[in-house]
Protein backbone atom coordinates (compact mmCIF):
# COMPACT_ATOMS: atom_id res chain seq x y z
CA UNK A 1 0.00 0.00 0.00
CA UNK A 2 0.98 3.38 -0.70
CA UNK A 3 2.39 5.08 2.62
CA UNK A 4 0.56 7.86 2.23
CA UNK A 5 -2.68 5.61 1.88
CA UNK A 6 -1.19 4.02 5.18
CA UNK A 7 -1.05 6.71 7.14
CA UNK A 8 -5.17 7.92 5.74
CA UNK A 9 -6.04 4.71 6.69
CA UNK A 10 -4.37 4.65 10.62
CA UNK A 11 -5.41 8.23 10.70
CA UNK A 12 -9.45 7.55 9.56
CA UNK A 13 -9.27 4.91 12.16
CA UNK A 14 -7.93 6.44 15.34
CA UNK A 15 -9.84 9.29 14.79
CA UNK A 16 -12.76 9.94 17.27
CA UNK A 17 -14.96 11.74 14.67
CA UNK A 18 -15.20 10.76 11.32
CA UNK A 19 -12.00 12.98 9.77
CA UNK A 20 -12.07 15.43 7.30
CA UNK A 21 -10.56 15.50 3.83
CA UNK A 22 -8.95 19.27 5.27
CA UNK A 23 -7.72 18.14 8.44
CA UNK A 24 -5.89 14.77 6.54
CA UNK A 25 -4.47 17.25 4.10
CA UNK A 26 -3.18 19.72 7.06
CA UNK A 27 -1.35 16.94 8.67
CA UNK A 28 0.15 15.10 5.34
CA UNK A 29 2.56 16.48 4.37
CA UNK A 30 3.08 17.72 0.66
CA UNK A 31 -0.22 17.19 -0.09
CA UNK A 32 -2.83 19.52 -1.63
CA UNK A 33 -6.81 18.94 -1.22
CA UNK A 34 -7.16 17.25 -4.70
CA UNK A 35 -4.34 14.61 -3.46
CA UNK A 36 -6.23 13.92 -0.36
CA UNK A 37 -9.10 13.24 -2.08
CA UNK A 38 -7.51 11.12 -4.94
CA UNK A 39 -5.67 8.85 -1.73
CA UNK A 40 -9.34 8.78 0.22
CA UNK A 41 -10.46 7.25 -3.22
CA UNK A 42 -8.30 4.62 -3.85
CA UNK A 43 -8.42 3.37 0.40
CA UNK A 44 -12.42 3.56 -0.59
CA UNK A 45 -11.95 1.17 -3.38
CA UNK A 46 -9.51 -1.08 -1.52
CA UNK A 47 -11.99 -1.63 1.18
CA UNK A 48 -14.43 -2.67 -1.96
CA UNK A 49 -12.67 -4.95 -3.49
CA UNK A 50 -11.51 -6.81 -0.57
CA UNK A 51 -14.93 -7.31 -0.01
CA UNK A 52 -13.94 -7.32 4.58
CA UNK A 53 -16.67 -7.01 7.05
CA UNK A 54 -15.72 -3.24 7.46
CA UNK A 55 -15.77 -0.37 4.69
CA UNK A 56 -14.56 2.69 4.97
CA UNK A 57 -17.65 5.27 4.95
CA UNK A 58 -18.21 9.48 4.43
CA UNK A 59 -20.37 10.46 6.86
CA UNK A 60 -21.20 14.08 8.20
CA UNK A 61 -18.68 15.67 5.84
CA UNK A 62 -16.06 13.31 7.26
CA UNK A 63 -14.68 9.69 7.21
CA UNK A 64 -15.44 6.95 9.48
CA UNK A 65 -14.67 3.11 8.85
CA UNK A 66 -17.82 1.34 9.81
CA UNK A 67 -18.87 -2.58 10.11
CA UNK A 68 -21.15 -3.60 6.88
CA UNK A 69 -25.01 -3.69 7.07
CA UNK A 70 -24.75 -7.22 6.46
CA UNK A 71 -22.78 -7.49 9.24
CA UNK A 72 -25.08 -6.35 11.96
CA UNK A 73 -26.46 -9.59 13.02
CA UNK A 74 -23.16 -10.88 14.10
CA UNK A 75 -22.34 -7.86 16.16
CA UNK A 76 -25.32 -8.07 17.76
CA UNK A 77 -24.50 -11.42 19.13
CA UNK A 78 -21.35 -9.82 20.20
CA UNK A 79 -23.19 -6.85 22.28
CA UNK A 80 -25.41 -9.53 23.85
CA UNK A 81 -22.66 -11.41 25.37
CA UNK A 82 -20.51 -8.33 26.56
CA UNK A 83 -19.03 -8.63 29.72
CA UNK A 84 -20.55 -7.10 32.82
CA UNK A 85 -20.65 -3.10 32.38
CA UNK A 86 -22.28 -0.73 34.70
CA UNK A 87 -23.58 2.70 34.40
CA UNK A 88 -22.65 5.28 37.21
CA UNK A 89 -25.51 5.38 39.07
CA UNK A 90 -26.59 1.23 39.15
CA UNK A 91 -22.85 1.45 40.21
CA UNK A 92 -23.89 3.57 43.26
CA UNK A 93 -26.94 1.91 43.62
CA UNK A 94 -25.14 -1.27 44.06
CA UNK A 95 -22.11 0.18 46.30
CA UNK A 96 -24.89 1.44 48.82
CA UNK A 97 -26.49 -2.07 48.72
CA UNK A 98 -23.42 -4.38 49.16
CA UNK A 99 -21.94 -2.18 51.87
CA UNK A 100 -25.05 -1.82 54.02
CA UNK A 101 -27.23 -4.88 53.24
CA UNK A 102 -29.83 -6.17 54.10
CA UNK A 103 -31.93 -2.66 53.48
CA UNK A 104 -34.93 -1.37 52.22
CA UNK A 105 -35.70 1.10 48.89
CA UNK A 106 -36.42 3.92 50.88
CA UNK A 107 -33.07 3.37 52.65
CA UNK A 108 -31.24 3.63 49.02
CA UNK A 109 -33.09 6.11 48.23
CA UNK A 110 -32.30 8.48 51.53
CA UNK A 111 -28.43 7.94 51.41
CA UNK A 112 -28.28 8.37 47.07
CA UNK A 113 -30.65 10.89 47.17
CA UNK A 114 -32.61 10.41 44.57
CA UNK A 115 -35.42 7.84 43.65
CA UNK A 116 -33.60 4.57 42.73
CA UNK A 117 -35.77 2.68 41.15
CA UNK A 118 -34.36 2.65 37.63
CA UNK A 119 -31.14 1.25 38.71
CA UNK A 120 -32.47 -0.85 41.79
CA UNK A 121 -34.44 -2.60 38.36
CA UNK A 122 -31.82 -3.23 36.17
CA UNK A 123 -29.86 -4.66 39.17
CA UNK A 124 -32.41 -7.16 39.97
CA UNK A 125 -32.26 -7.97 35.97
CA UNK A 126 -28.98 -8.32 35.99
CA UNK A 127 -29.14 -10.78 39.23
CA UNK A 128 -26.76 -8.70 40.94
CA UNK A 129 -28.72 -7.74 43.96
CA UNK A 130 -31.79 -9.61 44.63
CA UNK A 131 -35.03 -9.47 47.11
CA UNK A 132 -33.80 -11.24 50.59
CA UNK A 133 -37.35 -11.08 52.14
CA UNK A 134 -39.83 -8.15 53.81
CA UNK A 135 -39.64 -6.40 56.93
CA UNK A 136 -42.26 -6.81 59.32
CA UNK A 137 -43.66 -2.90 59.34
CA UNK A 138 -47.03 -1.26 57.59
CA UNK A 139 -46.35 -1.87 53.99
CA UNK A 140 -44.33 -5.03 54.48
CA UNK A 141 -40.91 -3.07 52.53
CA UNK A 142 -39.39 -5.47 50.57
CA UNK A 143 -35.63 -5.66 52.07
CA UNK A 144 -32.72 -6.35 49.01
CA UNK A 145 -29.32 -7.86 49.04
CA UNK A 146 -26.42 -8.89 47.02
CA UNK A 147 -26.42 -11.91 45.53
CA UNK A 148 -23.71 -14.50 45.07
CA UNK A 149 -23.51 -13.64 41.09
CA UNK A 150 -22.52 -10.22 42.81
CA UNK A 151 -19.81 -12.39 44.22
CA UNK A 152 -18.95 -13.75 41.20
CA UNK A 153 -18.61 -10.74 38.80
CA UNK A 154 -16.37 -8.47 41.47
CA UNK A 155 -14.31 -12.01 42.16
CA UNK A 156 -14.79 -11.76 45.85
CA UNK A 157 -14.64 -14.89 47.89
CA UNK A 158 -17.24 -13.80 50.26
CA UNK A 159 -18.82 -9.95 51.32
CA UNK A 160 -15.49 -9.43 54.15
CA UNK A 161 -13.19 -9.38 50.97
CA UNK A 162 -14.95 -5.85 50.26
CA UNK A 163 -12.38 -2.84 50.95
CA UNK A 164 -13.44 -0.68 53.82
CA UNK A 165 -14.23 3.08 53.31
CA UNK A 166 -10.44 3.43 55.68
CA UNK A 167 -8.71 1.33 53.73
CA UNK A 168 -9.48 3.37 50.67
CA UNK A 169 -8.75 6.58 52.43
CA UNK A 170 -5.49 5.31 53.72
CA UNK A 171 -4.30 4.97 49.93
CA UNK A 172 -5.49 8.30 49.58
CA UNK A 173 -3.84 10.70 52.09
CA UNK A 174 -0.13 9.27 51.31
CA UNK A 175 1.01 11.95 48.72
CA UNK B 1 31.69 16.66 44.87
CA UNK B 2 29.70 17.86 42.55
CA UNK B 3 26.28 18.53 42.69
CA UNK B 4 24.61 19.35 39.14
CA UNK B 5 22.36 16.66 39.36
CA UNK B 6 18.75 17.87 40.83
CA UNK B 7 17.70 16.24 44.09
CA UNK B 8 14.54 15.27 43.42
CA UNK B 9 14.78 13.14 40.94
CA UNK B 10 14.99 9.97 43.11
CA UNK B 11 12.43 7.61 43.50
CA UNK B 12 13.51 7.36 47.13
CA UNK B 13 16.53 6.13 49.45
CA UNK B 14 17.44 2.71 47.15
CA UNK B 15 17.43 4.95 44.30
CA UNK B 16 19.41 6.84 46.06
CA UNK B 17 22.17 4.51 47.26
CA UNK B 18 21.90 3.01 43.53
CA UNK B 19 22.87 6.58 42.33
CA UNK B 20 25.64 6.77 44.70
CA UNK B 21 26.65 3.25 43.97
CA UNK B 22 26.74 3.85 39.79
CA UNK B 23 28.68 7.39 40.29
CA UNK B 24 31.60 5.57 42.10
CA UNK B 25 31.74 3.31 40.09
CA UNK B 26 31.34 0.21 42.60
CA UNK B 27 30.43 -3.52 43.05
CA UNK B 28 26.82 -3.49 44.75
CA UNK B 29 27.88 -6.38 46.32
CA UNK B 30 31.37 -5.45 47.78
CA UNK B 31 30.19 -1.86 48.86
CA UNK B 32 32.74 0.34 50.69
CA UNK B 33 30.40 1.57 53.38
CA UNK B 34 32.41 4.17 55.26
CA UNK B 35 32.77 6.05 51.84
CA UNK B 36 28.88 5.18 50.30
CA UNK B 37 27.44 6.68 54.02
CA UNK B 38 29.35 9.67 54.15
CA UNK B 39 28.14 10.99 50.70
CA UNK B 40 24.99 9.29 51.33
CA UNK B 41 24.48 11.36 54.61
CA UNK B 42 25.99 14.56 52.50
CA UNK B 43 23.05 14.16 50.10
CA UNK B 44 20.64 14.26 52.97
CA UNK B 45 22.51 17.45 54.31
CA UNK B 46 21.82 18.64 50.96
CA UNK B 47 18.58 17.97 50.63
CA UNK B 48 17.67 19.36 53.90
CA UNK B 49 19.51 22.51 53.72
CA UNK B 50 17.34 23.48 50.16
CA UNK B 51 14.25 22.39 52.50
CA UNK B 52 13.49 19.54 50.12
CA UNK B 53 11.03 17.30 52.11
CA UNK B 54 12.78 14.66 53.23
CA UNK B 55 11.08 11.36 53.90
CA UNK B 56 11.06 9.09 57.00
CA UNK B 57 12.60 6.71 54.65
CA UNK B 58 15.98 8.58 53.94
CA UNK B 59 16.56 8.32 57.39
CA UNK B 60 15.76 4.99 58.04
CA UNK B 61 18.20 4.04 55.16
CA UNK B 62 20.49 6.54 57.31
CA UNK B 63 20.89 4.90 60.13
CA UNK B 64 20.82 1.15 58.43
CA UNK B 65 24.07 2.72 56.84
CA UNK B 66 25.53 3.63 59.70
CA UNK B 67 24.55 1.00 61.54
CA UNK B 68 26.37 -1.35 58.90
CA UNK B 69 29.45 0.28 59.42
CA UNK B 70 30.00 0.69 63.05
CA UNK B 71 29.48 -3.14 62.72
CA UNK B 72 32.14 -3.59 60.05
CA UNK B 73 34.69 -1.52 62.26
CA UNK B 74 34.35 -3.96 64.93
CA UNK B 75 36.35 -6.67 65.43
CA UNK B 76 35.10 -9.97 65.62
CA UNK B 77 33.73 -10.70 69.21
CA UNK B 78 35.08 -13.59 71.14
CA UNK B 79 33.43 -16.12 71.10
CA UNK B 80 30.65 -15.73 68.80
CA UNK B 81 28.87 -18.56 66.86
CA UNK B 82 31.29 -19.80 63.83
CA UNK B 83 28.37 -19.27 61.07
CA UNK B 84 27.75 -16.09 62.17
CA UNK B 85 31.55 -15.15 61.48
CA UNK B 86 31.57 -15.18 57.65
CA UNK B 87 27.97 -13.09 57.86
CA UNK B 88 28.57 -9.84 56.06
CA UNK B 89 26.86 -7.01 57.51
CA UNK B 90 25.95 -5.73 54.23
CA UNK B 91 24.47 -8.91 52.94
CA UNK B 92 20.55 -7.79 53.50
CA UNK B 93 21.76 -4.50 51.72
CA UNK B 94 23.02 -5.96 48.92
CA UNK B 95 19.75 -8.49 48.65
CA UNK B 96 17.42 -4.82 48.85
CA UNK B 97 19.33 -3.02 46.76
CA UNK B 98 19.70 -5.95 43.88
CA UNK B 99 16.23 -6.45 43.88
CA UNK B 100 15.48 -3.10 43.87
CA UNK B 101 17.79 -2.52 40.93
CA UNK B 102 15.71 -5.50 38.74
CA UNK B 103 12.42 -3.53 39.45
CA UNK B 104 13.79 -0.56 38.37
CA UNK B 105 15.37 -1.87 35.24
CA UNK B 106 11.98 -3.80 34.68
CA UNK B 107 10.19 -0.33 34.82
CA UNK B 108 12.75 0.69 32.26
CA UNK B 109 11.76 -1.87 29.82
CA UNK B 110 8.01 -1.88 30.18
CA UNK B 111 8.15 1.89 29.34
CA UNK B 112 10.39 1.09 26.73
CA UNK B 113 7.70 -1.47 25.09
CA UNK B 114 4.94 0.08 22.45
CA UNK B 115 2.57 1.62 24.42
CA UNK B 116 -1.24 2.33 23.81
CA UNK B 117 -2.09 5.40 22.92
CA UNK B 118 1.45 6.92 22.64
CA UNK B 119 2.80 4.26 20.04
CA UNK B 120 -0.38 2.62 18.82
CA UNK B 121 -3.98 3.27 19.02
CA UNK B 122 -7.39 1.51 18.82
CA UNK B 123 -10.69 2.17 17.28
CA UNK B 124 -11.44 6.06 17.93
CA UNK B 125 -14.95 6.13 16.95
CA UNK B 126 -17.67 5.27 19.44
CA UNK B 127 -19.23 2.36 19.34
CA UNK B 128 -22.57 3.78 18.70
CA UNK B 129 -20.96 5.14 15.63
CA UNK B 130 -19.83 1.96 13.99
CA UNK B 131 -22.76 0.85 11.86
CA UNK B 132 -25.34 3.38 10.56
CA UNK B 133 -28.72 1.43 11.32
CA UNK B 134 -28.30 0.84 15.16
CA UNK B 135 -28.45 3.41 17.54
CA UNK B 136 -26.16 2.80 20.41
CA UNK B 137 -26.84 3.45 24.21
CA UNK B 138 -25.31 6.75 25.31
CA UNK B 139 -24.89 6.08 28.84
CA UNK B 140 -20.88 6.03 29.27
CA UNK B 141 -20.86 2.35 30.79
CA UNK B 142 -18.09 1.22 33.94
CA UNK B 143 -16.61 -1.78 33.72
CA UNK B 144 -17.24 -3.20 37.41
CA UNK B 145 -13.86 -3.63 40.08
CA UNK B 146 -14.26 -3.80 43.17
CA UNK B 147 -12.32 -0.58 43.68
CA UNK B 148 -14.62 1.26 41.21
CA UNK B 149 -17.66 0.04 44.38
CA UNK B 150 -15.64 1.46 46.93
CA UNK B 151 -14.67 4.56 45.10
CA UNK B 152 -18.56 5.22 44.38
CA UNK B 153 -19.92 4.31 47.86
CA UNK B 154 -17.15 6.55 49.38
CA UNK B 155 -18.54 9.45 46.77
CA UNK B 156 -21.94 8.87 48.18
CA UNK B 157 -21.00 9.27 51.59
CA UNK B 158 -18.78 11.87 50.84
CA UNK B 159 -22.08 13.77 50.18
CA UNK B 160 -23.74 12.81 53.29
CA UNK B 161 -24.60 15.36 55.91
CA UNK B 162 -23.31 12.64 58.41
CA UNK B 163 -20.85 11.04 56.78
CA UNK B 164 -19.70 9.11 59.62
CA UNK B 165 -22.80 7.20 60.23
CA UNK B 166 -21.85 5.39 57.08
CA UNK B 167 -18.29 3.93 58.21
CA UNK B 168 -18.51 0.43 57.82
CA UNK B 169 -16.00 -2.22 59.03
CA UNK B 170 -14.80 -5.40 58.28
CA UNK B 171 -17.02 -6.87 61.35
CA UNK B 172 -20.16 -5.58 59.85
CA UNK B 173 -19.73 -7.04 56.28
CA UNK B 174 -18.87 -10.24 57.76
CA UNK B 175 -22.44 -9.96 59.59
CA UNK B 176 -23.76 -9.22 56.33
CA UNK B 177 -22.40 -12.44 54.97
CA UNK B 178 -24.05 -14.36 57.48
CA UNK B 179 -27.67 -12.71 57.57
CA UNK B 180 -27.69 -12.95 53.62
CA UNK B 181 -26.81 -16.68 54.37
CA UNK B 182 -29.64 -17.28 56.88
CA UNK B 183 -32.06 -15.11 54.47
CA UNK B 184 -31.00 -17.58 51.31
CA UNK B 185 -31.64 -21.17 53.48
CA UNK B 186 -35.24 -19.50 55.45
CA UNK B 187 -36.38 -18.99 51.96
CA UNK B 188 -36.02 -22.61 51.11
CA UNK B 189 -36.83 -24.14 54.42
CA UNK B 190 -39.11 -21.54 56.18
CA UNK B 191 -37.98 -22.30 59.31
CA UNK B 192 -35.04 -23.44 61.09
CA UNK B 193 -33.34 -23.46 64.77
CA UNK B 194 -30.45 -22.18 65.71
CA UNK B 195 -28.63 -25.53 65.73
CA UNK B 196 -29.55 -25.97 62.04
CA UNK B 197 -27.67 -22.08 60.91
CA UNK B 198 -24.91 -23.22 62.65
CA UNK B 199 -24.69 -26.36 60.98
CA UNK B 200 -21.39 -28.61 61.32
CA UNK B 201 -18.71 -26.10 61.71
CA UNK B 202 -19.25 -25.27 65.53
CA UNK B 203 -16.18 -22.67 64.90
CA UNK B 204 -16.46 -19.88 67.99
CA UNK B 205 -16.36 -17.24 65.12
CA UNK B 206 -19.21 -18.91 63.38
CA UNK B 207 -21.03 -19.59 66.41
CA UNK B 208 -21.04 -15.71 67.34
CA UNK B 209 -21.37 -14.25 63.91
CA UNK B 210 -24.60 -16.62 63.45
CA UNK B 211 -26.44 -15.19 66.80
CA UNK B 212 -25.38 -11.60 65.98
CA UNK B 213 -26.93 -12.17 62.50
CA UNK B 214 -30.61 -13.27 63.72
CA UNK B 215 -30.64 -10.43 66.52
CA UNK B 216 -29.83 -8.02 63.83
CA UNK B 217 -32.43 -10.07 61.53
CA UNK B 218 -35.10 -9.99 64.41
CA UNK B 219 -33.90 -5.73 65.30
CA UNK B 220 -34.24 -5.23 61.44
CA UNK B 221 -38.29 -7.41 61.86
CA UNK B 222 -37.36 -10.07 58.98
CA UNK B 223 -37.22 -12.70 61.05
CA UNK B 224 -39.74 -14.04 63.96
CA UNK B 225 -37.85 -16.18 67.02
CA UNK B 226 -39.77 -18.36 69.05
CA UNK B 227 -38.23 -20.62 71.78
CA UNK B 228 -40.39 -23.60 73.01
CA UNK B 229 -40.06 -23.63 76.74
CA UNK B 230 -36.72 -22.81 79.00
CA UNK B 231 -34.27 -24.97 77.09
CA UNK B 232 -35.90 -25.75 74.04
CA UNK B 233 -34.70 -25.27 70.13
CA UNK B 234 -34.90 -21.64 69.12
CA UNK B 235 -36.89 -21.85 66.06
CA UNK B 236 -36.63 -18.71 63.06
CA UNK B 237 -39.33 -17.69 60.51
CA UNK B 238 -39.54 -14.99 58.07
CA UNK B 239 -40.75 -11.72 59.63
CA UNK B 240 -43.53 -12.12 56.35
CA UNK B 241 -44.90 -15.33 55.16
CA UNK B 242 -44.45 -14.98 51.12
CA UNK B 243 -47.44 -15.64 49.65
CA UNK C 1 -12.18 -12.40 1.07
CA UNK C 2 -13.98 -15.75 3.06
CA UNK C 3 -17.15 -14.51 4.65
CA UNK C 4 -16.41 -15.82 7.70
CA UNK C 5 -12.90 -13.65 7.75
CA UNK C 6 -15.34 -10.85 6.83
CA UNK C 7 -17.24 -11.55 9.96
CA UNK C 8 -14.32 -11.84 12.13
CA UNK C 9 -12.81 -8.68 11.19
CA UNK C 10 -16.26 -6.99 12.07
CA UNK C 11 -16.52 -8.28 15.15
CA UNK C 12 -12.83 -7.54 16.03
CA UNK C 13 -13.25 -3.65 14.69
CA UNK C 14 -16.76 -3.53 16.66
CA UNK C 15 -15.50 -4.98 19.92
CA UNK C 16 -14.62 -2.28 22.80
CA UNK C 17 -11.77 -5.12 24.33
CA UNK C 18 -9.08 -7.05 22.69
CA UNK C 19 -12.18 -10.26 21.46
CA UNK C 20 -11.14 -13.60 22.66
CA UNK C 21 -10.87 -16.38 19.88
CA UNK C 22 -13.16 -18.36 22.15
CA UNK C 23 -15.97 -15.45 22.19
CA UNK C 24 -15.38 -15.26 17.94
CA UNK C 25 -16.29 -19.28 18.18
CA UNK C 26 -19.07 -18.85 19.74
CA UNK C 27 -20.75 -16.05 17.43
CA UNK C 28 -19.81 -18.10 14.61
CA UNK C 29 -21.73 -20.94 13.62
CA UNK C 30 -20.41 -24.21 12.98
CA UNK C 31 -17.05 -23.23 13.89
CA UNK C 32 -14.80 -24.98 16.54
CA UNK C 33 -11.81 -23.55 18.04
CA UNK C 34 -8.95 -24.38 15.55
CA UNK C 35 -10.93 -23.15 12.90
CA UNK C 36 -11.05 -19.98 14.24
CA UNK C 37 -7.64 -19.91 15.27
CA UNK C 38 -6.79 -20.60 11.27
CA UNK C 39 -9.30 -17.76 10.20
CA UNK C 40 -7.53 -15.46 12.08
CA UNK C 41 -4.48 -16.51 11.36
CA UNK C 42 -5.34 -15.61 7.73
CA UNK C 43 -6.19 -12.51 8.49
CA UNK C 44 -3.49 -11.14 10.55
CA UNK C 45 -1.21 -12.46 7.15
CA UNK C 46 -3.74 -10.11 5.51
CA UNK C 47 -3.28 -7.56 7.22
CA UNK C 48 0.58 -7.64 6.95
CA UNK C 49 1.06 -8.50 3.31
CA UNK C 50 -1.39 -4.83 2.63
CA UNK C 51 0.96 -2.97 4.32
CA UNK C 52 -1.24 -0.43 5.82
CA UNK C 53 -2.06 1.74 8.55
CA UNK C 54 -3.13 -0.69 10.90
CA UNK C 55 -2.89 -4.52 12.31
CA UNK C 56 -4.53 -7.24 13.91
CA UNK C 57 -2.85 -7.10 17.31
CA UNK C 58 -2.46 -10.30 19.61
CA UNK C 59 -3.24 -8.21 23.31
CA UNK C 60 -4.44 -9.38 26.60
CA UNK C 61 -5.64 -12.69 25.58
CA UNK C 62 -7.34 -11.93 22.69
CA UNK C 63 -7.45 -9.49 19.10
CA UNK C 64 -7.73 -6.06 18.35
CA UNK C 65 -6.62 -3.41 15.34
CA UNK C 66 -4.05 -1.25 16.33
CA UNK C 67 -1.98 1.12 14.24
CA UNK C 68 1.32 0.35 13.61
CA UNK C 69 3.96 2.01 15.83
CA UNK C 70 5.40 3.76 12.60
CA UNK C 71 1.83 5.82 12.12
CA UNK C 72 2.21 7.19 15.90
CA UNK C 73 3.75 10.52 15.06
CA UNK C 74 0.67 11.07 12.40
CA UNK C 75 -1.95 10.09 15.05
CA UNK C 76 0.08 12.20 17.74
CA UNK C 77 -0.73 15.47 15.34
CA UNK C 78 -4.48 14.10 15.07
CA UNK C 79 -5.00 14.03 18.92
CA UNK C 80 -3.33 17.23 19.85
CA UNK C 81 -3.33 15.82 23.93
CA UNK C 82 -0.53 14.74 24.93
CA UNK C 83 -1.52 10.80 26.16
CA UNK C 84 -0.84 10.61 30.15
CA UNK C 85 1.94 9.31 31.25
CA UNK C 86 2.74 7.30 34.31
CA UNK C 87 5.55 8.62 36.49
CA UNK C 88 8.89 7.29 37.00
CA UNK C 89 7.22 6.19 40.80
CA UNK C 90 3.83 4.70 39.07
CA UNK C 91 6.14 2.58 36.88
CA UNK C 92 7.96 0.92 39.57
CA UNK C 93 5.17 0.57 41.74
CA UNK C 94 3.65 -1.23 38.60
CA UNK C 95 6.68 -3.09 38.01
CA UNK C 96 6.60 -4.63 41.25
CA UNK C 97 2.94 -5.82 41.54
CA UNK C 98 3.47 -7.09 37.49
CA UNK C 99 6.31 -9.27 38.32
CA UNK C 100 5.25 -10.66 42.03
CA UNK C 101 1.40 -10.55 41.91
CA UNK C 102 -0.72 -11.36 43.92
CA UNK C 103 1.01 -9.31 46.56
CA UNK C 104 0.04 -6.97 49.49
CA UNK C 105 0.88 -3.30 49.68
CA UNK C 106 3.52 -3.59 52.47
CA UNK C 107 6.03 -5.65 50.54
CA UNK C 108 5.48 -3.22 47.46
CA UNK C 109 6.29 -0.58 50.33
CA UNK C 110 9.59 -3.37 51.09
CA UNK C 111 10.85 -3.70 47.75
CA UNK C 112 10.46 0.17 46.74
CA UNK C 113 11.73 1.41 50.12
CA UNK C 114 8.85 4.25 50.29
CA UNK C 115 5.34 4.76 51.26
CA UNK C 116 3.94 3.58 47.62
CA UNK C 117 -0.02 4.71 48.30
CA UNK C 118 0.06 7.73 46.19
CA UNK C 119 1.48 5.68 43.04
CA UNK C 120 -0.87 2.43 43.85
CA UNK C 121 -3.68 4.73 43.99
CA UNK C 122 -3.18 6.32 40.91
CA UNK C 123 -2.31 2.68 39.18
CA UNK C 124 -6.21 1.61 40.51
CA UNK C 125 -7.59 4.72 39.07
CA UNK C 126 -6.12 4.37 35.89
CA UNK C 127 -7.48 0.85 36.32
CA UNK C 128 -4.08 -1.09 35.57
CA UNK C 129 -3.94 -2.43 38.87
CA UNK C 130 -6.99 -4.18 40.72
CA UNK C 131 -8.00 -5.58 44.51
CA UNK C 132 -7.76 -9.43 44.05
CA UNK C 133 -9.06 -9.91 47.80
CA UNK C 134 -7.70 -10.32 51.08
CA UNK C 135 -4.56 -11.97 52.44
CA UNK C 136 -5.46 -14.47 55.05
CA UNK C 137 -3.30 -13.32 57.63
CA UNK C 138 -3.86 -11.33 60.65
CA UNK C 139 -5.12 -7.59 59.77
CA UNK C 140 -6.52 -9.41 56.15
CA UNK C 141 -4.59 -6.94 53.91
CA UNK C 142 -5.80 -6.34 50.75
CA UNK C 143 -4.04 -8.41 47.83
CA UNK C 144 -3.18 -6.36 44.74
CA UNK C 145 -2.54 -7.70 40.75
CA UNK C 146 -2.69 -6.04 37.42
CA UNK C 147 -5.60 -5.54 35.12
CA UNK C 148 -6.64 -6.52 31.71
CA UNK C 149 -6.32 -3.17 30.64
CA UNK C 150 -2.55 -3.43 31.97
CA UNK C 151 -1.81 -6.04 29.14
CA UNK C 152 -3.56 -4.25 26.68
CA UNK C 153 -1.60 -0.52 27.52
CA UNK C 154 1.46 -2.26 27.24
CA UNK C 155 0.94 -4.33 24.46
CA UNK C 156 1.28 -7.93 25.66
CA UNK C 157 -0.15 -11.06 25.48
CA UNK C 158 -0.68 -12.44 28.81
CA UNK C 159 1.89 -12.14 31.53
CA UNK C 160 4.40 -14.77 30.34
CA UNK C 161 5.02 -12.43 27.56
CA UNK C 162 6.98 -9.96 30.46
CA UNK C 163 10.25 -10.13 30.07
CA UNK C 164 12.59 -12.63 32.67
CA UNK C 165 14.40 -10.08 35.57
CA UNK C 166 17.87 -11.39 35.00
CA UNK C 167 18.77 -10.07 38.44
CA UNK C 168 15.68 -11.69 40.24
CA UNK C 169 17.76 -15.19 39.16
CA UNK C 170 20.96 -13.97 40.98
CA UNK C 171 19.01 -12.97 44.59
CA UNK C 172 17.73 -16.17 44.38
CA UNK C 173 20.61 -18.48 44.36
CA UNK C 174 22.31 -15.53 47.14
CA UNK C 175 19.10 -16.09 49.58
Amino acid sequence: MDEKVAIIEALVFASEAPLTADKITEILPGTDRKGTASLLEELIREYEQRGGGIFLAEVAGGFQFRTRTEMAPWIRKLKAARPAMLSPAAMETLAVIAYRQPLVKSEIDRIRGVDVSGALKGLLEKKLVRIVGRKDVPGKPIIYGTTRKFLEVFNLKDLSELPTLRELKDLQTAS
Amino acid sequence: MSYEIKLDIFEGPLDLLLYLIRKNEIDITNIPIALITAQYLEYLEMMRSLNLDLAGEYLLLAATLVHIKSKMLLPPVEGELEEEEGEDPRAELVQQLLEYQAFKEAALSLDRRPLLDRDLFTRGAPEEALSAEEGGEPEALIEVGVFELVAAFRRIVAGLERPEEMEIDAEKISLADRINEILVRLEEEKQLTFEELIGERRERRRIIYTFLAILELMKLRMVRAYQSGPFGAIRIFPAVEEE
